[in-house]
């Protein structure tokens, strides 16, 4: 009896596996492919924000934090990584890192006041610490206020390949994002990603297991401020600038609504998310429609039917259950 | 004259009266924002929005209908009141029993329809509202000019604000708001009807900003961006005091603004981030809050 | 290649028409582009002309998404307006490497034309140092010659106060303090007291927008004008004013690059626009107006649409309409024509709906706008 | 007897579980009910049905003669229906003399306070501290005492000895007992069969959301062996 | 399993000892003047009636409260400063009064989270899921041991009552405690599970110490060496269970004059 349910809860498995693989070969194929019928700049900023979308959720969808400061780490990462490579004139991939340090510096800073509460307290203290963060950088001498740092160059990657070619911009970009995606992917699915789990699921529990719950969140959140600094970083390189809108607190909602359009907590969810805000916000420029009155109101219809997001809903339907996805929250 | 740190005592007595004014938002906002959360749970993300909204419908009810300030002073915070009896009945309701944080979402989206519609209609530099006549004009008292306005505003919001405390704290009414918080299953068991009380609650939250909003039509450009630059700083006010007393709101929002008056003469480069500073202070010396009580 | 490229000539109008500079600019903007194709005659080289708008939403990334597939995959041939002075400089590094055409009117940085500027970049309608010049230079001639500044803490602010100061100075007057307060202060009363104990005899508001309005509400609130100081915004315009009311911004004392009220010109133009949005033009909406117009006429002139030929002629043609009247453009691409400084009427001063000003002095171009030789631009040798 | 609350093919539903299969029952007016069985076989939510807690219902209700299906949950009081939750529910914002005093008064001949006080001394020593600091035997005592302020005419009380001490346990007997004596008449849902045995004047035995027997106090003896092999008491 | 260590020792040893430990809550004094000592290998019990302070004393012992006054000592080790996941890890475990499994995880992964940490298995972020696979046999061996094999791919969410508290047991000892603290751990569950789990606590007390809150005196009187009797946060008696069940004074404030 045992012996049977076992045999097809593996056979259920192995299917759902290869159909996510089938799934995952084909959106890279489309990624690879996407340059020759889609305008490249809009594709590198889509994965800018996809990028920072899932690392966003690695936080809220993983550990249940909901982070309102999260523009803090893409901006300042956007603006470390621009002001070293104008000004300091340094190669592109140690910018990158560079920014990406930098905002995990940030994310250890404010995450070690914002974890002292939880849930919406939280929210509301990374959300005045990003404001805060946000005047920083207003006042700031080296962020060149209001005009923000423009003309960053892109330079040669490594030395050799020239970003300023958009293709190969592109396909740089497409890589980093790949590989922000991997270690997302490696961090839920790992020992550790297991603990935060049972963490969100009952805290005393895993306090009295001997864990130190403020541990695991802090290092959480400093992977996904790192992350969300890694995406900031490639944008200010993909544009050439990095500006205030990056940091203030627009930007922290914003992504927010991209993962929760996504499907909070599935990993590719953000993606999808992104992609409709930023074609939204494209389509909505050039369109009589006002963009906050639009942007307002998708947040609240998300909100009232249709909390489980693009992917969320998918997963949990009909086919989406028959093709073995799991959509548990 | 005496001085205090450079600072003559009488110009210091002034900045102090005028941070005590500041206060009186702060305290009329975050006790609105308390009260929302600590009843229905929801971080009032347009509360900012509504107090705007206060604004608003007084300019809207001058403009269009020739309705001053006193009766706008009542009228609007019914009006919004209304609207969030609406807002609530619609919407709100289908949030409870979810992870707070929807309904912290929820009305992120609201803020940012409401004030994107008031954008639309009537642009961003604002519209003009005049002080009303009986309160125009000031007096000298000494170590500043104070507009007569401005000390109005002081004594309003005490009163309205003393005034929601003991209604909370110590009526029937109140007893059964703090207890349908905690479950309001069981609450309506015993045969109170709740749905209406918690409809009332946020009708009461959204009325004490549209209030807030109509008090500070005369003194702020009444703009559809009066609310969103205003609310972050409350929810910092709000972190500080911690959400579990009324009173603490109230307090807080009178100290911060004190604090915030203060700076803004001794080193006014920091002024709009000294609540800011002192929240993380806060948060590292007592996560409560200061009137916080959860630990 | 004579004629327009592509059979058709077309313009962006890319501003912030949703956020807090949608009055400044905003949808306004895109009619008086409109006007100005329709009063060209609606076609150029036989070619027609069509303007696109978009809105940046305050935001450089998706101002640079569209400019670049303006310019790259929908034939655009110049964009103007561009309010916000990220935005302004994004695209114009945009059009540089690109050789397409930018006309600024919506920023005000210096820096357009100066260290950022471009061969097809133009900055038509002002800049801080035209606002700086006009209202500190010309109001220390008025008797204005002690100052205490309201700036708003960041570069902006800096700049405009740093530049008004020096003019205050050469013009013989004294800068007797300032206070820095943060963006988006709701409350100025702190500030205010302080600029009233100062004694100052002109309270320089080195702001903008909703800052500046507040701050002058609440001066009136707070008697400062009535006490004999003076307010001086530094960078405020008619759309302001209005939403401001003449009982608090009454004695106000600004520049801009124009006024409808000014003479038969200006009104006839004025009241055009104001049957079609509603409002009367300010500057920004003026030089919106004289940019478009100035553009077809550089390509009616170069028989082509050709950057390098049309920037030629922008560069070389002198200015002549309702906004740019006897203006020219320097080297470094700024549009250099006359800026008046302005005092806000009394209510019962004020004739008819949208009578704010009373022109206290004009400014003559020349004196208002820096010199591009040394303006920092490495085009002018 | 004339049945007091009638419940007739009774089924509930949680989202998609159905966990009410057509339960059939009856309390009469002064009696004392107790529903047996063992975890999850439904007891808790065949309380939470009658009083509308659960609204996935379908079935039959009559209380006093009304027709309880169609009655809004804030109503329920209102006919005379008091309940005594599983998990206890007590405010913790509230004091306990707050929490005593929360339910309103449905209809005359509740008790007053200095009697619920008499009766439990321990609600009167601590009545001016926060409802949740109390002891889970407070509270439990707590939460009895409440609706007996209200005047309702049957209670329904959900494990109300779970987590008590022996002593508390017989005291709670004691109450139930002279409620009854003053005809109250009572619905009670036990795990401890012979807390039960004691002041129960008849039996259900659950099992898989559907009454499966019923009987007096009378026949326990002979009923024993089918509760061995139902409870395993 | 660890190796019996105290069998040979003559006198048992103590491991988890209290010394004149006091809570106050604003004004109310809810445990004063307690002392109390855990020897190794045996179940020691704690009742008392409601509102005794039993919950707290496994608060303070836990150091999910501080004590206002006394001391604590674990294993030699003065623990009364130290925070509750530090003490977790010197091998103090408690189980919560309101049952405390990790809903929507496994049965398996359960039990595995509690081993996640012993073995060095918790802030690996850079290693698969599937490093945790070695720690299956020794969860299928914990549950094994509590008849919880059959469920081990359930939803913790979806056990009944008694077997989430069974679970419970079994993710506690997944950390191999030295000294484990139940509070009340029969409550709410149903005859056999009962007896599953008093063979359990029986069975792990050989080799370590338990301290439980119970309310089922039939239990109490079968694995339980020592009782402590609480009474309005002070001690009333002690001994094991047959004396102090004939305490007239225990019998009067908690065991009540009838059998119930
Ligand atoms: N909120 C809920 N959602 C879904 N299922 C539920 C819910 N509450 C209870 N159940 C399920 O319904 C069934 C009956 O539960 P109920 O609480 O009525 O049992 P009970 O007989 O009172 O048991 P106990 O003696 O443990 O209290 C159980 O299988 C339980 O798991
Ligand atoms: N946080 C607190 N604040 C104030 N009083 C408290 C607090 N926690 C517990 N108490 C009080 O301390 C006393 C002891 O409570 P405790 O929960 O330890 O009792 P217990 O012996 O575990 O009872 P039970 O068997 O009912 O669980 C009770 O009177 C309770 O009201
Ligand atoms: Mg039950
Ligand atoms: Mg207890």
């Amino acid at each position: 009896m045992t012996d049977i349910t076992e045999t097809i809860r593996a056979e259920k498995s192995r299917t759902a596996l290869s159909v996510q693989a089938g799934f995952l070969i084909i959106g890279l194929l489309l990624l690879l492919l996407a340059p020759f019928f889609f305008y490249p700049i809009f594709l590198m900023k889509l994965l800018c924000f996809a990028l920072f979308a899932c690392a966003f959720n690695l936080l809220l969808g993983y550990t249940g934090l909901l982070s309102f400061g999260h523009a803090t780490f893409f901006g300042g990462a956007a603006y470390f990584t621009a002001y070293t490579v104008k000004t300091w004139g340094v190669p592109p991939e140690l910018g990158i890192l560079i920014g990406v340090a930098g905002a995990a510096l940030l994310g250890l800073v404010m995450g070690y006041i914002a974890i002292r509460r939880q849930g919406i307290y939280f929210a509301m203290i990374t959300l005045a610490l990003s404001q805060m963060f946000f005047f920083f950088c207003l006042q700031a001498e080296f962020t060149e206020g209001e005009d923000g740092i423009q003309s960053v160059p892109r330079g040669h990657l490594f030395g050799f390949i020239d970003l300023n070619n958009s293709t190969s911009m592109y396909y740089f970009v497409l890589a980093v994002f790949v590989i922000g995606m991997l270690l997302i992917w490696r961090f839920i699915h790992s020992p550790f990603g297991m603990i935060l789990k049972s963490i969100r699921e009952n805290e005393n529990r895993a306090i009295s297991l001997g864990y130190s719950v403020a541990r695991y969140k802090l290092g959480a959140f400093v992977m996904s401020a790192a992350l969300a600094g890694l995406a900031g970083a490639l944008k200010s390189l993909v544009f050439q600038f990095a500006t205030l809108t990056d940091v203030a607190w627009q930007m922290s909602g914003e992504v927010i609504l991209m993962t929760l359009l996504g499907g909070i907590g599935t990993l590719i969810g953000p993606i999808f998310g992104a992609g409709l805000v930023v074609t939204l916000q494209n389509y909505l420029a050039t369109s009589e429609f006002p963009v906050t009155i639009i942007t307002g109101v998708v947040f609240m219809i998300c909100v009232l039917i249709f909390r489980r997001g693009i992917v969320g809903e998918f997963y949990a339907s009909w086919i989406g259950r028959k093709l073995g996805f799991v959509y548990r929250r | 004259m005496t001085m205090i740190f450079g600072i003559p005592v009488q110009a210091l007595l002034g900045q102090l009266l005028i941070g005590l004014i500041n206060g009186s938002f702060y305290a009329l906002l975050s006790l609105g924002l308390a009260i929302i959360f600590g009843l229905l749970r929801i971080i009032n993300f347009a509360h900012g929005a509504q107090y705007m909204l206060g604004a608003f419908v007084a300019y809207l009810m001058l403009a269009y209908g020739g309705i001053g300030y006193w009766p706008a002073l009542i009228l609007a915070p019914l009006a919004v009141g209304l609207f969030g009896a609406v807002v609530e009945r619609l919407f709100l309701r289908r949030l409870y029993g979810l992870d707070p944080l929807y309904g912290l979402l929820f009305t992120f989206g609201m803020a940012l329809a409401i004030e994107g519609t008031f954008r639309y209609l009537y642009g961003s530099s604002g519209q003009p509202y005049a002080t009303p006549s009986a309160l125009a004009g000031g007096t000298n008292l000494g170590f500043m000019f104070l507009p007569i306005y401005r000390g109005w505003v002081v004594v309003m919001s005490l009163v309205v604000c003393i005034g929601t405390w003991l209604l909370i704290e110590k009526t029937k009414l109140g007893a059964y708001l703090r207890a349908a918080t905690e479950n309001a299953v069981l609450v309506q068991v015993f045969g109170v009807n709740v749905p209406v009380l918690l409809t009332l609650t946020y009708a009461l939250g959204a009325g004490l900003a549209a209030f807030a909003g109509v008090l500070a039509a005369p003194v702020y450009q009444v703009s559809p961006l009066m609310g969103s630059n205003i609310i972050i700083v409350v929810f910092a006010v709000v972190v500080v005091g911690g959400m579990g007393s009324i009173m603490g709101a109230i307090v807080t929002g009178y100290v911060l603004g004190v604090a915030e008056g203060l700076t803004k003469v001794f080193y006014p480069e920091a002024s709009n981030i000294v609540i800011f500073v002192i929240m993380a202070i806060v948060l590292l010396v007592r996560p409560a809050g200061l009137f916080g009580r959860d630990a | 290649a004579d004629g327009a490229s592509d059979g058709k000539v077309k313009i962006g109008i890319l501003n912030d028409q949703s956020g807090v500079y949608a009055d400044f600019g905003g949808k306004s903007s895109v009619e008086a582009a409109q006007m100005a194709v329709e009063d060209f005659g609606g076609k150029v080289l036989d070619s027609p002309i069509e303007i696109v708008d978009a809105d940046h939403q305050n935001k450089p990334d998706i101002a640079s998404n569209i400019a670049r597939q303006w310019y790259d995959t929908e034939q655009v041939d110049a964009i103007m307006e561009l309010t916000t002075s990220s935005v302004a400089l994004a695209v114009q590094a945009i059009g540089k490497e690109k050789k397409k055409i930018d006309i600024v009117t919506g920023a005000a940085t210096t820096d357009l034309t100066g260290k950022a500027c471009s061969p097809y970049g133009f900055h038509w309608a002002y800049d801080t140092h035209a606002l700086a010049v006009g209202t500190g230079g010309a109001l220390v001639k008025q008797g204005g010659d002690s100052w205490f500044f309201l700036t708003a803490d960041y570069a902006f602010g800096y700049s405009l106060e740093q530049q008004t100061s020096d003019f205050v100075k050469a013009n013989g007057g004294n800068v007797i303090g300032s206070v820095r307060h943060p963006l988006a202060s709701q409350d100025f009363s702190s500030f205010l007291l302080q600029a009233q104990s100062s004694g100052a005899k002109v309270v320089g508001l080195a702001n903008a927008g909703l800052d500046t309005s507040n701050a002058i509400k609440q001066a009136a609130e707070f008697g400062i004008t009535q006490g004999g100081q003076r307010l001086a915004a530094l960078l405020f315009t008619l759309a302001d004013v209005h939403g401001l009311g003449l009982e608090a911004a009454q004695g106000l004392t600004l520049t801009e690059g124009y006024y409808w009220n000014r003479d038969d010109e200006s009104r006839a133009f004025g009241k055009k626009f104001f049957d079609r949005t509603g409002k009367m033009p300010n500057m920004i909406h003026a030089g919106t107006y004289s940019a478009v117009l100035q553009y077809l006429k550089a390509i009616q002139k170069a028989g082509t649409d050709d950057t390098d030929a049309v920037a030629k002629q922008l560069h070389e043609m002198p200015v002549d309409d309702v906004f740019g009247r006897g203006g020219t453009v320097g080297p470094n691409g700024r549009m250099i024509h006359d800026m008046y400084l302005l005092q806000v009427k009394k209510p019962d001063e004020s004739k008819e709906a949208w009578d704010y000003f009373d022109v206290l002095a004009t400014i003559p171009g020349k004196d208002a706008y820096i010199d591009p030789a040394k303006s920092g631009c490495d085009l002018v040798k | 007897m004339v049945a007091l609350l009638e419940v007739r093919g009774l089924n509930a539903w949680y989202g998609e579980s159905h966990i009410l299969h057509g339960v059939d029952m009856y309390v009469g007016e002064g009696e004392t009910v107790t529903i047996l069985g063992r975890n999850g076989v439904g007891k808790t939510t065949t309380l939470r049905t009658i009083t509308g807690i659960v609204r996935a219902r379908r079935g039959k209700i009559s209380f006093a003669g009304a027709d309880m299906m169609q009655v809004p949950l804030h109503k329920t009081a209102h006919k005379g229906i008091g309940f005594v939750p599983e998990e206890r529910g007590i405010f913790s914002t509230l004091s306990v003399s707050e929490n005593l005093l929360l339910p309103p008064v449905v209809a005359e001949g509740g008790m007053n306070l200095d009697e619920i006080y008499e009766l439990f001394p321990n609600l009167y020593e601590r009545r001016a501290s926060a409802g949740t600091k109390l002891s889970g035997g407070e509270q439990q005592m707590l939460a009895i005492a409440r609706v007996l302020r209200t005047g309702v005419k049957m209670l329904l009380l959900d494990e109300p000895t779970e987590g008590l001490a022996p002593v508390i346990v017989q005291r709670i007997g004691e109450v139930l007992r002279k409620l009854k004596e003053r005809g109250m008449t009572i619905l009670l849902v036990e795990q401890n069969f012979r807390f039960a045995s004691r002041i129960a004047d008849r039996f259900y035995l659950m099992d898989h959301g559907q009454m499966v027997t019923e009987f007096p106090v009378g026949e326990l003896p002979q009923r024993m062996d089918t509760l061995h092999s139902v409870l395993g008491v | 399993m660890a190796v019996p260590a105290t069998e040979t020792n003559a006198t048992p040893r103590v491991v988890l000892s209290a010394r004149g430990l006091r809570r106050d809550f604003g004004g109310f004094t809810a445990v004063k003047n307690v002392d109390l000592d855990v020897y190794d290998a045996s179940v020691h019990a704690l009742i008392g009636p409601n509102g005794a302070g039993k919950t707290t004393v496994f608060n303070l012992l836990t150091k999910f409260l501080q004590p206002t006054h006394g001391t604590i000592t674990l294993m030699g080790t003065d623990i009364t400063r130290t925070s509750p996941d530090k003490v977790a890890r010197m091998g103090l475990v408690r189980s919560f009064q309101i049952s405390a499994v990790f809903p929507h995880l496994s049965v398996l992964d359960n039990v595995r989270v509690a081993l996640q940490r012993p073995n060095n298995l918790s802030t690996q972020f850079w290693r698969p899921v599937s490093a945790l696979d070695r720690l299956n046999d020794r969860a299928e061996e914990l549950l094994a041991n509590v008849g919880l094999s059959k469920e081990r791919d359930h939803i913790a969410a979806d056990l009944s009552y008694g077997r989430k508290r069974v679970l419970e047991i079994a993710t506690t000892l997944a950390l191999d405690p030295k000294v484990l603290l139940l509070d009340e751990p029969m409550a709410g569950m149903g005859q056999e599970d009962v007896s599953v789990v008093s063979a359990i606590i029986r069975e792990v007390a050989r080799v370590r110490a338990v301290l439980m809150v119970e309310h089922n005196l039939s239990v109490v009187a079968d694995i339980c060496q020592q009782v402590t009797v609480l009474q309005r946060g002070e001690i009333l008696a002690e001994g094991d269970y047959a004396s102090v069940s004939q305490d007239p004074r225990v019998r009067e404030a908690y065991m009540g004059t009838e059998e119930s």
